[in-house]
């Protein structure tokens, strides 16, 4: 084989306390669209991070084009032709779409005294009309939506023309379209001679559009594969270690009436109306911005419900605020983990006891054997890995951090769970493990709801799907019903939308 | 002609507050609707407010208006400098100022020369471009106390001073006063001068490590009563109020109050309230065009329990008391 | 990349567990100053004088606990000198007209707690700074003391107040004892409640505090109220060791506070602080000051010291942890 | 909450496109004390007046304008005063000296270049809070002001200097105008170069920035350095007004500071902050002092006053914006 584009030389990494990645080794050719595939916790992040000079390896050598290179700084990977798309959105709030994907490397005039902003916005936007050019590149990042911010994140990468992009999960909020052009433009990038890093969770994807994957399971690889000749389910058992059982989809739904909503309005969506039973899983499904996080914010007392009713278990609701909505037994899980989810220098034990602190304590004092027992118990009943209580909850992978928020509302009893994207981020082997767990957790009694961008996993998961659009719910679709194509054209609007019943 | 800077201690060009009516007689009359401008340094200190009751004394007396403002705290030197700026706008006619430090007031030196307005710079900075100054000898406060130790300690010892604000003039000048006299004869050493920032706690706690560390210490000087009533508390909690003495300066109510109480041993009265009458009067004298010298010297006298009945009580006037004392 | 590569404490449910590795920072920064001010002023080291720095060091500790508090939930308040003036008048206002000592230190509380309520509901309802809600009620408690008195000091505060709160037990000043219960008190509010945990979330991402339930508004007005509270308390410590109120005292607390918060480790940025690291923190600003009235270091070299000092002691601070 | 749901001015290209919403609650804060005090006081809204107030507001502005620099890189400067006070002392020394009056200029700004190197090198490489470090420098530099000179004022400042910084220019303060001058260059640098975004994306999100490739160490030293150099301009025009320096010159000015900054919309957590904002935060402070001068309010009243209008301008100005 000629000289690889990249070539990692036995990486290892170690963080205090943990060793995160040990003696990595493998190599992309130019051009290679290359998987990184592993656990949660696995060390993809890490290696990734190390390649774009976030961090520093504690042990051997990044190869490009056969020269070894140590980067100490992100600056040098850049200029090293090394561009990274992060797991996590690397944003700033207050400066425009624009300046935030030129930062660090202005387009100036005058001599590099003046940012050209025009220029600059016209360039973002170039990049941004490839995936989405309903983007402004002169709004201030802030006001974006999630999803959006990821679009923004995959076209700063794009603006670079590096030879290796690394892609920590890019499409952790998009939808399938938006990965359809994104998956154009990697293949068209590919053949330009740009290799590709590709790290996510969503299986489908990998095998649409990587050659090559490497496997990694606790800090090490564990072996390299050719995907147009394995198997979907071999990858995985490579992966998880195990083999993952298919699944077949079991309704609890019961005609108990949990939550009834009736005409909702917020800032955000409109009209909305619908029964949730006990026992049932409610799949909302729709287009990015589409109002599905704003309708389970509404439910969660996090926005402010202008008009309509909410009753719980009959009961009317006035929820001014998320406390009210936890009394009430709904729990969230928001969207955005970092942002909305967790106190990042807090113990995962404490990130999942804080809503029920009350529950822990006695005589006004938290009664830590108590809530140590429930840690372990819960924690280990998400599958917690590293299983450590007490290790702050940003040292967690994402998938870790969201199974932790998870076991949050486990501990706080909540009858009504509310669940904003729940496996985004999270590995093929947790998340058939949080799809076993939603099931059972309508077994028992649970109401769940979950908006999905992953049209597989609302199908898995749903006994009934609701699509919105445009801040209306547009069709209600029994399990029967479902297929991707129905739930699409819903959702697009393609459909004879708006059916008598809601 | 340039001004030499003015050494408000040491000028020449000077007289004692109790010669000016002999010397230059009666407060002539004065221009209809007349208004006089106070600034002072702070309301949060007794002294001043004392010294704006002296100004209103005199004005209520001959009948004319004074407006007495201070900036927010002690140290606000642009809010000062604001105050008095305002008052030269205004159109006052004459200005007594008792700036926060040396420099802060300057500007409205110029500008009321400008705008020919008389400013009178009143206790304890010294601006030295200031063409008249009333006032009481800084240095004196701290050669007074040194004097009483001389003479009623012939044994000497260990002294120690707690000092105000680091570099503001007057607390220079009285430390250096006391420390210089009462080094001068070799029975007595000063052990401490420690700052005491104005601040009745810090000297508190100075006192306090002070005595543990010199447990035969004769006594304290303090640049202000403020700080000596903190030190008084220090002496008294290791119970040594039988041996050492403290010394405040100012004369300020309360530690004509303690002086009484056999606690503080003695102050350094300078009379705001008197100053502030002497001040009114030299203003309004230089508004009828008299010629007074640059420095007019305030009374100051060393209180202690034995004088204590001479300056307070029923049927004392401190004025007539001084003025006896001056040989008048 | 400052914080996400430092290595962080892990917290333990043992008692005293929590002595973490920046509160062993602390403590070397609080060695070397006693190490060196030991060899250069042979008293300093003595017991009697080790007692003098904890009792001079208890005002500013009661307040920078009050303070750690009000800093890990976010905020900063830079009011409690003048709410320690305000309660301090008026609780020896009240003592001088006779009421009960215990009914004026009550009512003196109890304005720490109004003083605390209006800072704590302007930043939680009304949604504004903290740091400039409290430079505005830095002036308004302020003039409010002063008015009150006039500007006089309130004299003649009764023997059964002072030797409560100058008095000792067994040698040690009461001041030193009440302070070693208000921080165990914290220490147990922080790490045994729910409301530390609040506090510490509030401070560490507000937005994800809310959406998990953790009631925003009430912790942050406790926490402003705690250091009122405390402020009121120190006031009284202060009032019973110099036998007077005044008006103008407590200028400059705040910055004592905060420095000793932050030399113990808080983050003024929110979510992160020690009470351990506090105390070791006041003490060490204590220990400074006198060290240096005991070798009579002249005015202009004190505060060049101080301000050396403050900066050497979070340097061997940052240098124990180890970083990155 | 507080900050996501807020609705963000979208910032326009176009020359003062940027008077964002913010700065129109701003603005109308200080219309409603322009007004209020118009009233009261009639002399108050003369011209003479009116120019009165703004060179009354000029130092502070200046100061606040690297205050707001430093403020948005997620930092603060306490030290402001202290490094003006050494600057002050300095170029006044050089200048009584005879040094020619652009050589000592040059010296003083180049003490602000020291000052600020320091503060800013132990924020970005030794790793210290901004709160704590500038505390320390803010003693450390007062000692230094006070051993140089020994606790003097350093009189005599020569004329051609004073004029240059207390003159005016058809009828205009100079000093007014080089503060408008230094304004227009922070607005551009915040607005149209790199360093601007550098400096909102370090108190934005650090963590972001690095990634960025960001020169987070440099933008932060920088902020600090300007900082410090505004403060020596201030000092000049102080010691061009004065014509004296003082080593305790510059007292409690980062609060002035601080409370300008806050007022214009600086967060201090970082990351947010208006030039134009900055300006009219200092002109409310300058116009408040100024009236209630002019009415002759009580020192202690004033001081009420002095908070419950920070108040109150921080509370119009959160209506004015709207929150959700
Ligand atoms: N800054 C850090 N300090 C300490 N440990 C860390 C740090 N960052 C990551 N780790 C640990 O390193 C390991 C690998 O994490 P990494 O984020 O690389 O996983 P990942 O494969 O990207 O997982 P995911 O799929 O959930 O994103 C985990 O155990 C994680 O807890
Ligand atoms: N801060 C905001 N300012 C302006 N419009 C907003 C804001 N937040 C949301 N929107 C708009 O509200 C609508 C609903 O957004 P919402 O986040 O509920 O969609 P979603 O279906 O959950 O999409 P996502 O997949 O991004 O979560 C969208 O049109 C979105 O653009
Ligand atoms: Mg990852
Ligand atoms: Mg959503």
């Amino acid at each position: 084989m000629a000289v690889p584009r990249l070539a990692f030389e036995n990486i290892s990494k170690v963080f205090p306390g943990v060793k995160a990645l040990s003696d990595v080794s493998f190599d992309v050719a130019p051009g290679e669209i290359h998987a990184l595939l592993g656990e949660n916790g696995a060390g993809k992040s890490t290696l990734l991070r190390i390649l774009s000079g976030v961090f520093r390896a504690t042990e051997g050598e990044i190869k490009i084009d056969g020269a070894a290179h140590h980067f100490k700084r992100p600056e040098s990977a850049r200029q090293a032709g090394i561009a990274m798309i992060h797991q996590e959105l690397q944003q700033v709030p207050h400066l425009t779409v624009a300046q935030n994907m030129f930062l660090g490397h202005s387009l100036t005039r005058f001599g590099g005294i003046v940012v050209n902003r025009r220029e600059q916005e016209r360039r973002a936007a170039e990049a941004l009309a490839m995936i989405d050019p309903t983007i402004n590149p002169a709004a201030p990042i802030s006001t974006l939506k999630v999803a959006q911010r990821q679009v923004v994140e995959i076209a700063r990468a794009l603006l670079d023309k590096a030879k290796i992009i690394a892609m920590d999960e890019p499409t952790s909020s998009l939808t399938p379209s938006e990965f359809e052009r994104l998956a154009d433009i990697i293949e068209r990038l590919s053949t330009r001679g740009v290799s590709i890093i590709y790290v996510s969770h969503k299986m489908d994807e990998v095998f649409r559009v990587c050659q090559r994957a490497t496997v990694m399971r606790d800090g090490k690889v564990v072996g390299m594969v050719d995907l147009k000749k394995t198997a979907t389910a071999e990858v995985i058992a490579m992966m998880v270690g195990r083999e993952l059982l298919a699944e077949e989809h079991h309704s609890h739904a019961t005609t108990t009436t949990s939550v009834e909503a009736r005409n909702l309005n917020t800032a955000r969506v409109r009209d909305i109306s619908f029964d949730l039973h006990k026992g049932e899983v409610l799949g909302v499904a729709g287009l990015v911005g589409s109002g599905r996080t704003e309708l389970l914010r509404a439910l969660s007392g996090a926005d402010k419900v202008t008009s309509g009713t909410i009753k719980v278990d009959g009961k009317l609701l006035t929820l001014s605020n998320p406390r009210a909505a936890i009394a009430a037994g709904i729990g969230l899980l928001p969207e955005e983990r970092k942002r909305e989810g967790i106190i990042p220098d807090r113990s995962v034990t404490i990130n999942m006891a804080l809503p029920s602190m009350n529950r822990f304590s006695k005589g006004g004092f938290i009664n830590h054997r108590k809530l140590k027992r429930a840690a372990e118990d819960l924690l280990k009943r998400v599958n917690l890995r590293p299983f450590q209580l007490d290790r702050q909850i940003r040292l967690f992978s994402g998938g870790n951090q969201q199974k932790a928020i998870i076991a949050r509302w486990l501990a706080a009893g909540s009858r009504i769970l509310l669940f904003d994207e729940p496996t985004r981020g999270i590995d093929v082997g947790a998340k058939s493990e949080i799809y076993h767990l939603i099931e059972v957790l309508a077994a028992e009694g649970h109401s769940v709801i979950v908006v999905s961008s992953e049209l597989p996993e609302v199908m898995r998961v749903s006994d009934r799907v609701l699509v919105m659009r445009d801040g209306i719910i547009v069709a209600e679709l029994g399990r029967d019903e479902l297929s991707e194509e129905t739930i699409v054209s819903h959702a697009v609007g393609k459909a004879d939308s708006r059916p008598g019943a809601a | 002609q340039e001004l030499k800077p003015l050494n408000s201690d040491s000028e020449p060009d000077r007289m004692d507050w109790s010669e000016l009516e002999t010397k230059f007689g009666a407060l002539p009359t004065l221009p209809e609707a007349f208004r006089v401008g106070g600034v002072s340094k702070t309301l949060t200190n007794e002294y001043w407010r004392s010294l704006g009751q002296g100004y209103q004394k005199f004005a209520d007396k001959v009948g004319v208006t004074v407006a007495y403002q201070a900036a927010q705290s002690e140290g606000d030197q642009l809010g000062q400098l604001t105050i008095a700026e305002g008052m030269v706008t205004q159109g006052y006619n004459v200005l007594l100022v008792s700036p926060q430090t040396d420099a802060n007031l300057q500007p409205v030196i110029e500008q009321a020369k400008a705008a020919n307005v008389p400013v009178v710079n009143v206790n304890d900075a010294v601006i030295p471009q200031a063409e008249h100054y009333v006032g009481n000898v800084q240095r004196d406060n701290g050669v007074r106390v040194a004097k009483w130790f001389i003479e009623n300690r012939p044994n000497g010892g260990k002294v120690a001073i707690v000092e105000g604000q680091a570099g503001v003039y007057a607390a220079v000048q009285r430390t250096d006063g006391f420390k210089s006299t009462i080094e001068d004869g070799g029975k007595f050493t000063v052990v401490a001068s420690v700052p005491g920032n104005w601040d009745r706690q810090m000297s508190y706690d100075a006192a306090t490590n002070i005595l543990q560390q010199h447990p035969d210490l004769v006594g304290f000087y303090c640049n202000n009563d403020g700080m000596a009533l903190g030190v008084v508390e220090a002496v008294k909690a290791v119970g040594l109020e039988d041996k050492v003495v403290v010394f405040g300066t100012d004369g300020i109510s309360d530690a004509y109050k303690s002086i009484a109480a056999g606690e503080l041993t003695g102050t350094v009265d300078s009379f705001p309230v008197l100053t502030g009458e002497v001040a009114m009067e030299v203003a309004l004298r230089l508004v009828a065009d008299q010629k007074l010298p640059r420095v007019v010297a305030t009374p100051q006298a060393l209180i202690t329990k034995e004088n204590i009945n001479d300056f307070q009580g029923e049927g004392v006037d401190v004025r007539t008391v001084l003025m006896k004392a001056a040989g008048k | 990349m400052s914080d996400t590569t430092q290595n962080a404490a892990v917290p333990s449910s043992k008692l005293f567990g929590s002595f973490s590795v920046r509160d062993t920072g602390t403590l070397i920064g609080l060695i070397a100053i006693v190490v060196l001010f030991g060899l250069l002023a042979p008293d300093f080291v003595s017991q009697r004088n080790l007692l003098n720095i904890l009792q001079q060091s208890s005002i500013n500790a009661c307040l920078a606990l009050g303070m750690t508090l009000v800093i890990i939930s976010g905020g900063i308040d830079l009011s409690v000198g003048p709410t320690a003036a305000i309660a301090a008048v008026i609780t020896a206002t009240l003592l001088v007209a006779g009421i009960p000592v215990p009914l004026a230190i009550l009512a003196g509380l109890g304005i720490g707690v109004i003083c605390g309520l209006v800072n704590g509901v302007l930043v939680a309802y009304a949604g504004l700074q903290p740091f400039i809600v409290t430079l505005g009620t830095l002036s308004t408690y302020r003039a409010i003391a002063l008015i009150y008195t006039g500007g006089n000091p309130v004299l003649g505060v009764p023997q059964g107040f002072r030797s409560l709160f100058n008095g000792s037990l067994l040698g040690i000043p009461n001041a030193v004892i009440m302070v070693a219960v208000v921080a165990l008190l914290a220490w147990m509010l922080l790490k045994k409640t729910p409301l530390g945990e609040y506090l510490l979330a509030v401070g560490g991402n507000e937005e994800a505090a809310y959406v998990a339930g953790v009631p925003i508004a009430v912790t942050k007005i406790t926490a402003y109220v705690i250091s009122a509270v405390l402020a009121a308390l120190a006031s009284m410590i202060l009032i019973g060791r110099l036998g007077a109120a005044e008006p103008i005292l407590g200028n400059l607390w705040e910055l004592d506070a905060i420095a000793a918060a932050a030399i113990g480790g808080a983050s003024l940025m929110g979510g992160k602080g020690s009470v351990i690291g506090t105390i070791l923190g006041a003490i060490i600003l204590g220990a400074m000051r006198n060290g240096l009235t005991l070798m009579n270091v002249q005015a202009f070299y004190q505060l060049l010291a101080t301000g050396l000092i403050i900066l050497v002691a979070m340097m061997i601070d940052r240098v124990t942890r180890g970083r990155g």
